[in-house]
């Protein structure tokens, strides 16, 4: 039972950050917030026997990410002007439209947990029970993401790529200026 | 540049023991959770603390771009390069069974490799997109 | 994990049409990033609770366990996590740009510029 | 263990090939080296199409084991005539576009994010192909987030700073529809255990969780149609098409919404299969109804345009209206016509940009009022506009007139003629829209500027001619790709083998 109320008790405070995001208007605020968000997500994930994913989503989404939101805050104007003419009808329609159909479809979806889902069911049982055989190292998730599935994994290291080669293509790289001690900042 | 004498002294002590902590999640991901992504950005995130200390500048003389983009394109080679000499040894493409003489010995020697390229790749991708970001000058 | 109801499926869609919210009802480019990310992190959550197997542990395996939570779902999300803070790197960028290029980051305030050529 | 034999390793090649290439492109950093590099790389990709292909109609379906672990363990490449002449679309205009590239290139990117630029390109061609012969549904989101990167950062690069919204425009949409495809995945992997598509296709008849199967369509159809430019969701492609540098408009507009029709296909016919999508769900009429709204308002709004890249986009958002009312009919007949117009669509509109991307090269624009009298100044880059444009009406002996054709036929077929007096109400605007430019081009008086401008490079107008030379002989030679297509449409229709 304690872990259930763990849980409930992080998504709790992952709805009021998400609210909270949604108020405010100090950019340095939100992105600090945004960043509680991802830890607590990876709490979350902890629960729910997701170590790699919680370790994952903390090292990025708490880290890296914020730094770079963080960098690129230093260069705006720190607040949001809040502009009231935007109308709000349009986003709540879509938004309670999706929202409608994502519970729809999910409610229809097997007890959470229960062992004879058919998501447990088909593929996933023989990773658990010849990944010691086949490829000869505990953690399964490791022997999926690299073997049985490492071409996801080639693809996920190519989209890291991408995305360094798209940013430098954007902002450059500066050459270091020599003799120079300026502090970046 | 403030004077942080005390976060200057603290990090020089923390920041071997961060690299050391990468290299384990590197290399201990067969047995615990961790790999190849975990430790690039852990690793990243030691030099980040480098750079916010002692500069950018600093920083870019102990590891300039050019090798940060040489080492991010060899960590996708690498990995897609076990993949190609997996398909030269007779096997299909990422195929680790025919990389040593025993199945499961080349499935250790393939996961090695790849999470290794993983590891490069992510590293220097978020050195070199941090370096990006904060040496920004308009206009270039 | 012990025991779970269906309470994280609704919370989770709830955090994600929040997030979905913020990146259409808001015109500040920042929080559409922020929004975006909010997003996809609710996302992550539905299909990690999907993996979730009642008195299922850590999927490394252990002589003493004999129920783990199902690492599929924690392989594809780990993939999709990845691609989450490739797409934020290439917004942020997107952003300074657009920054330098028109002096602001609100979505009116640009189109009143593109306008008035 | 056999050996390595190269026939064997072609599905593999077909997208690591362009997948290591797009690193060393990066690295290489001497301009003319990368250029020959990508080159040779794109043609090789498109001979790998080319053998693949042949294998596949002397032997049937191809399957081919990532890693070595069979499906649905591993993940699985497969290739039917369906993606086989996709991917000969996707590569057939990479091998035309990187030779275009060069002056280009030089002309609108800056000197030192010349090696980005070619490597975005490569990694583009990666995810598209990539997208195109995996038989997995994850891993056709890992490629498309991929190209779907590569090609917000190529928009961005064009040289008008409205370039950088239009990536930022479609990086959201795109994501959100990224997003969208992977919650639908998830849903199917949650109800089946399995994210192999032909084992989807297989256990999704026993599925009882309609509810959950049912969402699962909903948000892949929304998600692939934010990546197709469906409309209404087409919102980020008029701006994308205009500023991004002329040689990412050719290659995204002529492959990219290409992969992601195929995309749909394979979901809407080879997975859910034709009961689920067109009986069970009202995918038909939802279809029908946003075609024709597509083709209408689009081609209507295209005449509007000063900016004639822009007004080109906006016949890609009519065009896809075409192809998505092929696939509503629903039939074997309608395919076809929407398959044919697959490759067609690329032909015409790589011609039509590339000689968008001689104009400007020269002009250094593309808006309408500067283009007085330039025909007579480049004749060459004109008339290939002007054929272009005369294929994209759909006039006889050009391969738009063919798609047109088959697409009438296949409606008059189902008894629905209100359409196909739409379709021909749709080429009547397209008269507008193109005689809009060529009244200009033709008879407007030059400016001094136009006057002193000379003929575009020969490499750029060789590729741009050999785009409009294969207007005209898949025009008149339509075996090929007419007899292709009907396999294809028939291979959708029985649904999974």
């Amino acid at each position: 039972m304690i872990e259930v109320s763990v849980d409930l008790l992080l998504l709790g405070f992952m709805a009021v950050i998400s609210l909270a995001i949604v108020r405010m208007n100090d950019l340095f605020a939100v992105a600090m917030l945004l960043s509680l968000f991802s830890l607590l997500s990876a709490g979350v994930f902890t629960i729910m026997d997701a170590a790699d994913v919680a370790f994952t989503e903390a090292a990025v989404g708490a880290g890296i990410s914020t730094i770079l939101m963080l960098a690129t805050l230093t260069r705006m104007d720190r607040r949001k002007k809040s502009h009231k003419t935007r109308g709000i009808t349009l986003p709540l329609i879509v938004v309670s439209v999706t929202g409608t159909l994502l519970a729809f479809g999910t409610s229809d979806l097997p007890a959470l947990g229960d062992p004879d889902a058919p998501i447990h069911r088909h593929v996933a049982d023989r990773y658990i029970e010849q990944s010691g055989t086949e490829i000869g190292i505990p953690n399964v998730v490791t022997s999926v993401l690299a073997s049985y599935r490492g071409y996801d994994t080639l693809g996920e290291t190519t989209v890291i790529f991408t995305a360094g080669v798209g940013v430098l293509a954007m902002l450059g790289m500066r050459r270091r200026r020599k003799g120079s001690k300026k502090d970046p900042r | 540049m403030l004077h942080h004498t005390v976060l200057r002294v603290i990090a020089k002590l923390l920041i071997p023991v961060i690299m050391l902590f990468a290299l384990y999640v590197q290399f201990h991901g067969d047995y615990s959770p961790g790999g190849g992504f975990q430790a690039g950005v852990i690793f990243s995130a030691a030099i980040i603390l480098y750079a916010l200390l002692f500069g950018l500048d600093t920083t870019m003389d102990v590891i300039g771009p050019d090798v940060l983009q040489l080492l991010a394109a060899a960590g996708v080679l690498l990995y897609a390069g076990v993949g190609v000499a997996a398909m030269l040894l007779g096997g299909d493409f990422l195929d680790y069974n025919v990389l040593a003489h025993t199945p499961t010995e080349g499935q250790h020697l393939g996961i090695f490799l790849v999470e290794l390229g993983v590891g490069i790749t992510v590293a220097s991708v978020m050195l070199l997109l941090y370096y990006a970001f904060v040496g920004r000058e308009p206009g270039q | 994990m012990s025991i779970l109801t269906h309470y994280n499926y609704e919370i989770a869609i709830f955090l994600a049409m929040v997030g979905l919210y913020v990146v259409i009802a808001q015109g500040n480019l920042v929080k559409k990033v922020t929004g975006l990310t909010m997003f996809q992190t609710s996302v992550f959550i539905l299909y990690i609770s999907m993996g979730v197997v009642q008195g299922g542990s850590v999927p490394i395996l252990d002589a003493d366990t004999t129920r783990y939570s199902n690492p599929l779902p924690h392989v594809l999300i780990l993939t999709a996590i990845v691609v989450g803070v490739a797409t934020t790197a290439v917004a942020l960028a997107l952003i300074l740009r657009i920054k330098e290029a028109y002096g602001t980051i609100e979505e009116d305030e640009i189109h009143e510029q593109d306008e008035s050529f | 263990m056999s050996g390595f034999s190269l026939s064997d390793q072609l599905p593999a090649l077909q997208v690591v090939l362009p997948l290591i290439a797009a690193p060393l492109a990066f690295i290489i950093r001497r301009e003319a080296l990368i250029w020959a590099f990508c080159t040779v790389v794109a043609w090789l990709t498109f001979a790998v199409s080319w053998s693949l292909l042949g294998q596949v109609q002397a032997e049937g379906t191809i399957s081919y084991a990532m890693g070595g672990w069979v499906a649905p363990w591993g993940i699985q490449y497969r290739i039917d005539i369906v993606n086989a002449y996709v991917a000969l679309i996707v590569s057939g205009i990479a091998a035309v576009v990187f030779p275009y590239a060069r002056h280009s290139v030089l002309k609108e990117i800056r000197g030192d994010r010349i090696p980005a630029f070619y490597s975005l390109l490569l990694l583009c061609l990666t995810g598209l192909l990539g997208m195109t012969v995996t038989g997995d549904a994850f891993n056709l989101f890992v490629f498309l987030e991929i190209s779907s990167l590569s090609m917000y950062s190529l928009i961005s690069l064009g040289q008008d700073r409205r370039a950088f919204t239009a990536a930022f425009q479609y990086l959201v949409m795109g994501t959100i529809g990224g997003t969208f495809v992977l919650i639908g995945v998830g849903f199917l992997y949650e109800v089946t255990g399995t994210l192999n598509m032909i084992d989807l296709a297989e256990r999704l008849p026993d599925v009882t969780r309609l509810r959950t199967l049912h969402t699962a369509f909903a948000f892949l159809v929304v998600g692939i149609g934010l990546k197709l430019a469906l409309f209404p969701l087409h919102l980020w492609l008029p701006n994308a098409y205009a500023f991004a540098p002329s040689v990412a408009t050719v290659f995204i507009a002529a492959t990219a919404t290409k992969v992601a029709v195929y995309a749909l296909l394979r979901f809407v016919f080879t997975i859910f299969g034709v009961e689920v999508s067109f009986q069970d769900l009202p995918l038909d009429q939802i279809f029908v109804v946003l075609g024709s709204i597509a083709i209408l308002s689009a081609s209507a709004v295209a005449i509007f345009q000063q900016n004639v890249k822009r007004m080109l986009a906006y016949s890609s958002v009519a065009q896809i209206g075409y192809i998505v009312l092929g696939i509503a009919l629903a039939t074997s007949a309608g395919l076809q016509a929407s398959l044919l117009h697959l490759f067609n669509h690329a032909l015409m509109k790589g011609a039509l940009f590339m000689a968008m991307g001689c104009l400007f090269y020269r002009l250094g624009s593309v808006q309408i009022g500067d283009l007085g009298g330039i025909a007579r100044v480049m004749p060459w880059t004109f008339g290939a506009f002007a054929l272009g444009g005369l294929s994209l009406i759909g006039v006889p002996l050009t391969v738009g007139f063919i798609s047109k054709w088959y697409l009438v036929l296949a409606i008059l077929e189902r008894g629905w003629w209100p359409l196909a007096a739409l379709v021909l109400l749709g080429s009547l605007l397209a008269i507008v829209y193109i005689w809009r430019v060529v009244e200009t081009a033709w008879f407007g008086s030059p400016s001094p500027r136009n006057e002193s401008a000379r003929e575009a490079p020969a490499g750029m107008l060789i590729a741009t001619w050999t785009l409009v030379l294969a207007n005209l002989y898949f025009g008149i030679q339509t075996d090929l790709t007419v007899g292709i297509a009907r396999q294809a449409a028939d291979v959708l229709m029985d649904g999974a083998p």
